[in-house]
């Protein structure tokens, strides 16, 4: 069983490691800031979710699991919220100049 | 080489750069951030030294990272005044140079 | 494995640190400086020190960070000129020089250290059953050297002073930094609206686990000023005006309650800013709790800034946080290429 | 001597520190015009406390302590109470209240103002300053000390832009940015101490501390430090501007006590941490910069056109002659740093200097307040219209200068002896030179508040007798500091100022500070060159402006920021080097 999870862990890690570095990527290839900020967004929550879901199965107790469940709420909140603030002053910007 | 020399020795290259930007770089902020850099080498200097004195079944010396809490604090306190002070340089004089005013009646 | 890690983590540190430094545009150098109090707090987990990891990530990479963004929006105009005074290569080789004989110098002292290494590790373990805290840090910061605690609060404090009197005249008694105007639609409202419960209670949280786990008040209080400014930001609640009898009692209850906590000490237990036997635990407890506002009030209020417009001007109408906060917004064209 | 139980009297000392930042918050707490009330109320409080520290330290005959919580070190912090720190907290005591009677006047909350930013932020920040200080003299602990330097820095940067304009704002700027520099290199050296050592507790650390690398390292560092927030000649590089644009009142604290702070813990580092650590080389060096400061200072101050800026210089100067003490202070043999007559005629100068420069400052900025401008060459008459004034201004200088009985004089009678014990006789040259030096300033402001007036002068504002007489008090106490000196030190130290050799001793000074002035002045001083200026000023005069503007070319070069940083790593870095040389076997 514990084999089983573990394997399950390292998937899950391993494939959310590999969405971080396509939105890295997208991070320094795309043209502009829009685009620029889809790739991040889109992929990073992504690559937290499962990052998040392999470590699940380590955790010791409920408690823990649950913080880190809020953990990677509090990080999708965030990550939504400042990729929008950031696409609007940049929107700002380009409608002044 | 243990994980506190490595991190002793990379926090005296740290306080080096910290140096180098106080001098060098002419803008307030910049020497402001480089203070920072400066400042967190010594701090992690500190904490490698915590770590060598792990004794009693602590992971580390309690009594440095106990000042280190402070020592942060005092640095972030610094960096508050030295933010407010520059931000009300610019407004007044619309300048951030440090350079010595002319010397008057000459 | 872990060795290897580190020495990563070094690698990066240092090379973050010389780029922040020697960068030519100030807000890349303080974007690099953000990612680099970011990264110290990894340091710190590797060198045994959560409590100072959570204060670096809190105040030293959050807080500082947040004041040099804050500060690097309004300083256009003025780097240009800044950078035509740069030194000329002469200074700059002379300060390679010295910078690299003052890290070599310290290098070897790092190498000579003592071996066995001293250390305080065991009378605090000794003395610390008579604090009745669990988190030896907490001991140490509120018993073995409260002073230094207290003195810390008052430091808080006078740069507050410091950082107010260098108002403009006609804004004293009014409010610090700019009004932001709320935006009912907004995501920064939205969010003003959702994350301070949660934020509110991990603060909490963070308060209680410091007298036995690592945490404490000062992380705690660091969230709890960061949801205010939040919703500052947001345009839901004004910053205070800064002449409030409740602001001013706010600021200055942590200080005065430790110095009366003190007196108490030195009038039960025969030593200022001592316990009485079995009341230690009680009484840090009260400290803390006392503390907590202060240090909300005056991290949010040092972030804040100096008093910049009258107690009762009007909002900026359309005016939201970003636009008003920094007017630089992250570099379009990008600054990887 | 027992350094690890609390003392009788050592319960004095927590209050001594923690009662002026009580008034602080106090003062916050209740704003408005209760900010000054607190404040005095306060002030007689601190000065009664300092005096009972000096009675329970006379009677007890030793070092009082105080063991914070009843911790020992090295786990807890000690606070202590030895004879320097005594002395210097019931000066400090003196002069804040001087400076709080005088400052009543300036910060006054004006009428139909609910609370006024200046006054609000002064008082505050004067009693921060108060309390910081008493941290450093009595703080047994080398990062209480470091939380100390940091809280006096906060205090004072403040202070100097209280005014608001952008010079003062960019003075400011400067002195905070310098003093971030030397706060961390005092913490480096601190945190090198600690790895060394395991303690940072002063006594402990001076039983435990070798002549090795570690501990030379940390005391290079931690002296050059130091040196930069105290503005030692070559790292003065915010002080002219900050203590000359600040307003008087506040000045007059940063001058007077703010820079006593960091000299005091080169003190302490030097006599009580680290006496095993020190060599004669690397004392000389802290002595020659001093040389140095005196000389540069005093030159460039003869050179200003405004009265505060002159004061300020004499500042600097003085400064430098706080630091004469450390080569004085060894032994004739040269290996031991010895607690003893220089250290004593180090401390009278401190003291004396922070009275005499808190009246020279309030002085200068009562003849501001009551001329509307502070240009020497436009002070004729003012002698007449503000006799008390001037009388302090004047009664401060000569203090300074050295004349019987001044705090200044005992202090220069017991380094020369030093000077002769350790037969180091060139030092005899610079603490000589240095009150001709002062007496050319005195000379120059006296010559010219001194000369009649062909119109009336008009005065834009009457000044408060009470703060006129808060300047007298003060420049008379310093001037009769070495009798209050005499409980303690021998009295045959102190001879008749009217004997011969006193005397002959006096006008020699005084005839060779009028030379100075005459040669180095900006506007020329008699009244015969004056109505021949410009045409035929004599080649000796010519030769000295040459050499005065040359003194402020270099002055200028000097004070600017990447000559000033990369002076402090080199001063560093010399120190290091010169603690190598000749260190102890």
């Amino acid at each position: 069983m514990s084999v089983v999870l573990d394997v399950f862990s390292i998937v899950a890690i391993v494939a959310g490691l590999v969405f971080f570095l396509a939105g890295t990527v997208g991070l320094l290839r795309f043209p502009d800031a829009y685009t620029r900020l889809h790739a991040l967004t889109k992929a990073d929550n992504l690559g937290v979710a499962l990052v998040v879901t392999g470590l699940l199965p380590q955790m010791d107790g409920v408690l823990a699991a649950l913080k880190l469940v809020l953990v990677w709420l509090l990080v999708m909140l965030s990550s939504g919220a400042v990729s929008q603030l950031i696409a609007r002053s940049v929107r700002r910007r380009e409608c002044s100049e | 080489m243990t994980v506190e020399t490595l991190f002793a020795l990379c926090a005296c290259a740290l306080v080096g750069i910290g140096l180098y930007g106080l001098i060098v770089q002419p803008h307030p902020l910049r020497k402001l951030v480089a203070f920072n850099i400066m400042g967190s080498g010594v701090f992690v200097l500190f904490g490698a030294l915590a770590m060598r004195g792990a004794a009693a079944g602590m992971a580390a010396d309690p009594v440095p990272q106990a000042l280190l809490i402070t020592a942060i604090v005092v640095a972030f306190a610094a960096t508050a005044v030295t933010v407010a002070l520059l931000l009300r340089l610019i407004e007044s004089t619309a300048t951030a140079s440090l350079a010595d005013e002319p010397p008057s009646g000459d | 494995m872990t060795a290897i890690v580190s020495l990563v983590v070094a690698l990066l540190l240092l090379w973050l640190a010389l780029w922040t430094v020697v960068a030519r545009d100030a807000f890349v150098a303080v974007a690099g400086f953000v990612v680099y109090g970011l990264l110290l707090s990894l340091v710190w987990v590797r060198l045994a020190g959560i409590d100072v990891a959570l204060t670096e990530a809190a105040i030293g990479g959050g807080l500082t960070g947040a004041l040099l963004l804050g500060a690097v929006g309004r300083l256009r105009g003025t780097e240009a000129a800044a950078w035509s005074e740069r030194s000329g290569a002469c200074t700059r080789a002379f300060a390679v020089l010295l910078s690299v004989s003052v890290a070599t110098v310290l290098a070897l002292c790092v190498l000579t250290l003592p071996e066995p290494p001293p250390t305080l590790a065991p009378q605090a373990a000794e003395n610390l059953a008579a604090t009745g805290v669990g988190n030896p840090i907490t001991g140490v910061l509120l018993a073995f050297r409260a002073l230094d605690t207290l003195l810390e609060a008052v430091v808080l404090v006078i740069a507050l002073i410091g950082v107010w009197s260098l108002a403009p005249d006609r804004f004293w008694g009014g409010r610090p930094g700019p009004r932001y105007g709320a935006d009912p639609d907004g995501i920064l409202t939205y969010l003003a609206r959702v994350l301070p419960p949660i934020g509110i209670v991990v603060g909490l949280y963070l308060f209680w686990a410091g007298a036995d786990h690592p945490g404490g008040k000062f992380q705690s209080a660091t969230i709890l000023a960061a949801m205010w400014m939040l919703v500052q930001m947001a345009g839901l609640s004004d910053a205070p005006r800064i002449d409030s009898r409740w602001l001013r009692a706010g600021i200055v209850v942590g200080p005065l309650v430790f110095v009366a906590v003190g007196v108490l000490g030195a009038w039960q237990a025969g030593a200022f800013l001592g316990y009485p036997d079995g009341w230690a635990k009680p009484m840090i407890v009260v400290i803390e709790l006392a503390l907590l506002p202060t240090l909300v009030l005056v991290l949010a209020l040092l972030l804040n800034g100096a008093p910049a417009r009258s107690a009762d001007s009007p909002p900026a109408p359309g005016e939201t946080s970003l636009s008003a906060r920094s007017t630089r917004p992250m570099p379009a064209g990008g600054t990887r290429q | 001597m027992e350094l690890w139980t609390s003392t009788h009297g050592g319960a004095l000392l927590a209050p001594a520190v923690l009662l002026p930042f009580v008034g602080m918050l106090l003062g916050l707490l209740l704003g408005g015009r209760q900010v000054q009330r607190v404040a005095f109320v306060f002030m007689p409080l601190g000065l009664a406390l300092a005096v009972g520290i000096t009675v329970a330290w006379l009677r007890e005959g030793q070092t009082l302590v105080y063991l914070l919580g009843g911790w020992a070190p090295p786990l807890g912090i000690a606070l202590r109470a030895d004879g320097p720190a005594v002395a210097m907290l019931l000066a400090v005591a003196g002069v804040v209240c001087g400076i709080g009677i005088y400052a009543r006047a300036d910060f006054g909350t004006p009428l139909g103002v609910k609370e006024s930013r200046a006054a609000f932020s002064y008082w505050l920040l004067l009693m921060a300053v108060w309390g910081a200080l008493n941290l450093v003299f009595v703080s047994g602990d080398l990062f209480t000390l470091y939380v100390a330097l940091e809280l006096l820095t906060f205090a004072g940067v403040p202070l100097v832009c209280l005014a608001g304009s952008g010079e003062t704002l960019r003075a400011a700027l400067r002195y905070m940015l310098f003093a971030l520099c030397g706060s961390v290199l005092y913490l480096l050296g601190a945190v090198l101490l600690y790895g060394g050592y395991g303690t940072l507790d002063i006594p402990l650390l001076a039983d435990a501390v070798q002549p090795e690398p570690i501990a030379r390292t940390a005391l290079a560092l931690m002296t050059a430090g130091l040196l930069a927030k105290t503005a030692l000649f070559p790292l003065h590089i915010w002080l002219p501007p900050a203590h000359g644009g600040a307003p008087a009142a506040a000045s007059a604290v940063l001058s007077a006590l703010v820079i006593k702070g960091s000299w005091f813990l080169v003190v302490r580092l030097w006599f009580d941490v680290m006496p095993g650590v020190v060599t004669l080389p690397s004392a000389q060096l802290l002595g020659v910069l001093g040389a140095m400061a005196i000389v540069i200072g005093s030159v460039v101050a003869l050179r200003q056109e405004r009265l505060k800026l002159l004061v300020a210089y004499s500042t600097m100067a003085q400064i430098g002659y706080l630091f004469l003490m450390f080569p004085l202070a060894f032994d004739a043999t040269g290996n031991t740093l010895m607690h003893g007559a220089a250290l004593t005629g180090g401390l009278l100068q401190a003291v004396s200097h922070a009275t005499a420069k808190a009246a020279m400052f309030m002085a200068a900025g009562l003849i501001y307040a009551a001329l509307g401008h502070d240009r020497i060459a436009d002070l004729a008459g003012v002698a007449r219209a503000l006799p008390v004034t001037v009388l302090a201004f004047v009664l401060a200088g000569i203090a300074l200068m050295g004349v019987v009985p001044s705090g200044a004089y005992l202090a220069k009678k017991l380094l020369l002896d030093a000077a002769d014990g350790s037969g180091q006789w060139w030092w005899t040259i610079v603490l000589q030179g240095g009150a001709v030096f002062t007496a050319g300033y005195v000379v120059l402001v006296l010559v010219n508040v001194l000369r009649r007036r062909s119109a009336a002068l008009i005065l834009v504002k009457r000044v408060s007798r009470r703060s006129e007489f808060a300047a007298l008090v003060l420049a008379v106490g310093s001037l009769l500091l070495a009798l209050a000196a005499l409980g303690p030190l021998p009295g045959h130290l102190v001879s008749n100022p009217l004997a011969h050799k006193e005397l002959a001793t006096t006008v020699l000074v005084l005839m060779g500070g009028a030379l100075l002035a005459l040669g180095l002045s900006r506007a020329p001083l008699l009244a015969v060159a004056r109505s021949a200026a410009g045409a035929n000023e004599g080649r000796l005069r010519h030769a000295a402006v040459a050499i005065g503007t040359a003194f402020e070319h270099a002055d200028r070069l000097v004070r600017r920021w990447p000559f000033a940083s990369i002076a402090l790593l080199t001063l560093a870095a010399a120190f290091g080097g010169l603690l190598l040389v000749g260190a102890p076997k």
